[in-house]
């Protein structure tokens, strides 16, 4: 299987460091990785789609934002992640609190409204938070999450510990002045921070070359004195070999990091929105490098997965969704008397602090 | 003051004169700027997706189409920018109408609408007007969570130097725009969510509206219940119930939240002696407490019994829809403190 | 709640026990700082020209010398940034301390302060805590003019999910930072401009005070005045000028500004039967309209007149001293208040 | 005289045009313009001496802030803008207003909170505006300026009307999230803005270095995509030629410039500073630079000004400024019955309009 090096373009002004020196090749060989990769983004896959039945038959309500096409990114990212390190996300986060672990039906829950919710049902679709998994939410104010992550950062720096922060964020929230903010932060006080960038060409309707007026993100993220690099966000390889030179370039102190993750979304904004504004050719062209179809070939034409274990991948993840599904049904609702719980802590949580 | 003072307040759909169409609040308010559009070139319409996407709620569905890109700017996320850039664009000759998308994105912009909207005429004596319109979407109640459902135009009610107007029917939705783009000084226009889907008639010719009276949507005699935006349909609904007791009450529609209309809430308490604010704003430091506090300066003697509030809870709203409607000021709950007043 | 409910409310200087010291204001709170740091070292101060330059109103001085640039820590002009990273920091452990120059800039953090650090603990049902302090000047009357003079304490007071306090003695300068930093929850602390300077004892053992309950500064019989932060010295001299004319004026400080300690200022009013309300915020939509409302709401047949607020024009600050003078409450408007509510 | 082309660093990714076709070579080989340029800068220097000293005398109240030593950056600037340009700038902002030809009486009065200044006393130092001459405030939110100006500019260019808007800045100021929301949105629209950075390498007590991860400033404004230059502040004929190359070329639909002008500031960041962050070694070698030294050499090297010229320069700018400090001392101060005026704009002015 070829390593598409050509996918990972340095942008970095600082000078990389050597990949076969950074690299972890032997886990990319393993094939037991692929396959959990594949697991994992068809988890993230069939989760979502079962989210968009869900809505249309109104179990699931609010703002829903699939990820479906996307699925690369944030598994490839998560790969290289340990318990330690801290994840922030965004209003499209499924898929990272999937990849991060949290279980899935905590996530169903979530959807539903539910008290076995990761958040409680307080949070739904756009704020799922998991703090044993230091999985930090879900924030629904684009580029909201960029400054929680360079201080998440900066806490493990102070108290010494080895951790990184990913902090994923889309190319409309690199419009925001939040962003150059904290990666100025970031870099000028070399925070553990790894800025992964999830370049879908489009922020809602707007196409990038509409919102930036340089739409080369990598290379203006490397302005910053930050080593950057721009990535095939579709090959979950990929990604995840430059995220792990990142990560373990910002483990050792080298500073933050930029990914430009560049991927797509299948399907619209949000259930609300028509897609009026993006050309069926071009979404179509995409799809043919769906994240999880580009794995599969692969797996297939080294004879790792025969066409039996994909259905039979697709039958467990769905036994999955389908369990998560039940338990959310079957769950509970908050009593409507603890409303006005955490909007203060409560003292019980105080003692055990 | 600007030519809408001698407009007459809006009247009820009902008593409209000329033909009439069906229509909606979203479209009333499509109408309104494209009428701007047309009638004077100087207006344009900034904002995040409000072209080729068409607006995040299809307000300016269409318009990008019919008045090109130049007058209906996408922009990208960056709110204090465009914000200021429209700041900047009123000064210098134009009549830019700005969108924030919901009112919780526009605390980005908090800065350029209070350091200088709404503070640059008067820091530069007098010099220098702000003839801008800012649109955001505003309140819950579609379980958006925490981060899309604030009522913050009660908050942006404290600053001098803005006005604050929140249609809460067709005809202000279709009206009121208008009468902002006159004004020479900055105006925050709030539509409220749970209105873009209200459908209803509205005259053929209708047109501009004032934006400084309160009015009284229901009249009654035995007190008089306060709101304005999404908590007008949630109002009358409660005084109908109270009706169902006997109890009448009188609804006012603030419609201009800043300047509040004294006049208009002190006539009625007067008449009632009693009063209920409902405002989906959180209670402490809100509108509501404004409007109580005047109530006890202007008419502490004809009062018979204390204000009340109904506000939404002091929660970051909740997503699970059960929590959310007890956050929230509901018919029952307004009718409740209705009949607290008067009992 | 916090180890602080236990503590005593603070007390005026002359009834301190041990040694006492002469401070300023601006000393205590350092001393607070310097003490913090000390005895905890997840704690560090976080802010513009906090190091290098001594802090912008030399509040910090020397704390760089004695504590590092690690843990006083200078920043970029970046506050939306900078905030963020101090929620971030407390989420992750640390103890931070984040300093907003002055209040007006303090617009530009607010949506992470009002969006993240007020909203995460609900929306992840209870799992991010922020214990999180963030100190700000606010106030007029230095002639800084309409972009360094906004008061906004009570403004911020409208947010569920932050506590809010306004030291306004040495006590309360020197103790009330430890104990904002005990709460698992953010605190703003404000600091008023103009009472840095502000001089007198303070008890050697001088130490962490209660951030729950207002205080009866002064008391008396005839009326209450209610007030906090900067206007605090300005109503006790309005109360010795009414004493002076045979007024009783019973003064009460209200230090914390959210939430407000209802049970204080009730008990002084159940016994006064009038109020007024002194507040440098303007006026419509501000605290003093809080704490109408809920006068109006808890003890409305105790009153004997409506309840007066003084209160800043609702101007942007001028820079000219006599329109800033007569812009901001002063001695002699509060006293007349008093006069009129008694009269 | 030399022309100093060295000064001036092109940092822009576009092709920059040759300076020999877009500079205007007549005005800076004319010697009286040369003697302007010092009589402007000495205006500057003078009136802000004499505020320093009625700020010490109670005369002159807030927060004031010189901008002495950085004076060719305001003269250079101004010179190459028409009477239709817009002007915005800072709290550190005399030396725009004087140079940009507000008259200095009206600017003194203001400093007295008069009702004859130039924002009728409300705004005092940090707040000069006057909208006749396009130059429209100072502003004491750092980078608040900046909304503004592209706002400016915007109209300026769907009204057809073919002004530039300058809108000077710091280099605290480039920090800023506005900053990159605003050169972005400018870039983007190819809006007719100078960008105009005075860096003096200061935001009060902090150095640059410890305050951009990356202090190249010219090179980070050019990763947007605009021309960016970075210039020699302290000399105003550089100034002068940079900005009229930048100017052209905007005019010239070029789209938005960015100048890095370095400079220093001779005295402490307000009258409250205690300046204890900089090098007394640093601060003499700046001087050594001074920008009306610098001129005046040259002036006296080729002949243009006799010793008795400069003098008789600086007698007659001293009369211009005792002049301003008379007519301000005598001035009224408005009503006090006007208070609320100007909160919302009045009756007689909309008829106006
Ligand atoms: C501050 C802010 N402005 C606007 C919005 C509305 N909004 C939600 S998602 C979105 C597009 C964001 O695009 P991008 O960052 O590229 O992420 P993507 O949705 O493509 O994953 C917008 C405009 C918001 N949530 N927050
Ligand atoms: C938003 C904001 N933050 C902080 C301040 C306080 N402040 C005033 S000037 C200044 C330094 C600005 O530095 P720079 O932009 O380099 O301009 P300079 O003063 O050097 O001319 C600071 C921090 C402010 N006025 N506005
Ligand atoms: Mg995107
Ligand atoms: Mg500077």
């Amino acid at each position: 299987m070829s390593r598409r090096p050509a996918a990972v373009t340095n942008r970095s002004q600082a000078q990389a460091p050597s990949p076969t020196a950074t690299l972890d090749e032997s886990a990319s060989r393993d094939r037991s990785h692929h396959v959990s990769l594949l697991r994992e983004m068809t988890r993230i896959r069939l989760f979502e789609e079962r989210c968009v039945e869900l809505y249309s038959s109104g179990n699931i309500r609010g703002f829903l934002h699939v990820a479906i096409g996307e699925e690369a990114v944030a598994v490839g990212v998560m790969q290289t992640l340990t318990a330690e390190d801290a994840v922030v996300s965004t209003y499209r986060e499924h898929g990272h609190a999937l990849a991060r672990g949290v279980p899935m039906d905590t996530v169903m829950a979530e959807m539903y409204g539910k008290v076995t919710g990761c958040s409680r049902g307080r949070g739904g679709s756009m704020h799922l938070f998991d703090v044993g998994r230091r999985f930090y939410g879900g924030n629904a104010i684009v580029g909201g999450g960029l400054p929680l992550a360079i201080g998440l950062a900066l806490a493990d720096k102070m108290q010494g510990r080895p951790a990184v922060t990913a902090c994923f964020f889309g190319d409309g929230a690199f419009a925001e002045g939040e962003f150059h903010e904290c990666v100025n932060l970031a870099a000028l006080w070399r925070l553990p921070v790894l800025f992964a960038c999830e370049n879908n060409f489009y922020a809602m309707g707007t196409a990038i070359a509409r919102a930036q007026a340089q739409t080369d993100l990598a290379l203006r993220a490397a302005s910053y004195g930050i080593a950057s690099w721009a990535v095939d966000g579709m090959d979950v390889l990929a990604v995840e070999e430059a995220s792990r030179k990142a990560v373990d370039r910002i483990r050792n102190g080298g500073g933050p990091c930029f990914l430009e993750l560049r991927t797509y979304r299948f399907r619209a904004h949000s259930m609300y929105d028509p897609d009026r504004y993006r050309d069926k050719a071009e979404i179509a062209r995409w799809k043919e490098r769906d994240p999880l179809e580009l794995l599969a070939r692969r797996l297939s034409d080294d004879g790792t997965l025969t066409p039996g274990d994909r259905e039979n991948m697709t039958v467990q993840v769905n036994a999955e969704v389908d369990q998560a599904v039940q338990a959310a049904e079957a769950a509970p609702f908050e009593p409507v008397e603890d409303l006005t719980r955490f909007v203060y802590s409560e003292p019980v949580e105080e003692v055990a602090r | 003051m600007t030519a809408a003072t001698t407009m007459p307040t809006t009247i009820p759909a009902t008593a409209a004169k000329a033909g009439t169409v069906e229509t909606t609040y979203r479209e009333a308010l499509r109408e309104a700027i494209r009428e701007a559009m047309q009638k004077d070139d100087r207006v344009f319409l900034m904002g995040e997706d409000v072209g080729m996407y068409g607006g995040c709620f299809a307000v300016s569905l269409g318009l990008l189409e019919e008045f090109g890109p130049e007058r209906i700017r996408d922009t990208p996320l960056s709110e204090s920018g465009f914000v200021g850039a429209g700041i900047g664009a009123a000064i210098a000759g134009m009549r830019p109408i700005v969108e924030i998308m919901t009112v919780n994105f526009s605390l980005l912009a908090l800065d350029q609408i209070l350091n200088n909207a709404a503070t640059l005429l008067h820091m530069s004596g007098g010099q220098v007007h702000v003839p801008l319109v800012i649109r955001m979407t505003t309140g819950a109640g579609r379980q958006l969570a925490a981060q899309h459902s604030h009522s913050f135009e009660g908050w942006y009610a404290h600053i001098p130097g803005i006005k604050v107007v929140a249609p809460a029917t067709l005809e202000d939705a279709r009206g009121m725009l208008w009468t902002a783009l006159q004004d020479p000084d900055p105006v925050l226009l709030f539509e409220h969510g749970s209105l873009y889907n209200m459908s209803g008639t509205l005259a053929e010719d209708a047109g501009p509206v004032d934006i400084q009276r309160a009015v009284v949507r229901r009249p009654g005699r035995d007190l008089t219940l306060v709101s304005y935006g999404g908590s007008l349909p949630k109002t009358l609904a409660a005084a109908e119930s109270l009706a169902a007791d006997g109890i009448e009450a009188e609804v006012l529609d603030l419609r201009v939240l800043r300047p509040l209309d004294d006049e208009t809430i002190t006539d009625s308490v007067r008449r009632t002696h009693r009063a209920v604010i409902v405002d989906e704003g959180w209670r402490s430091g809100g509108l509501s407490a404004e409007i109580s506090a005047r109530l006890t300066e202007q008419c502490f003697y004809d009062l018979d019994s204390p204000v009340e509030r109904v506000c939404s809870a002091e929660v970051p709203m909740p997503y699970a829809k059960h929590l959310e409607d007890a956050a929230l000021p509901q018919p029952e709950t307004i009718a409740a403190a209705g009949r607290k007043v008067v009992g």
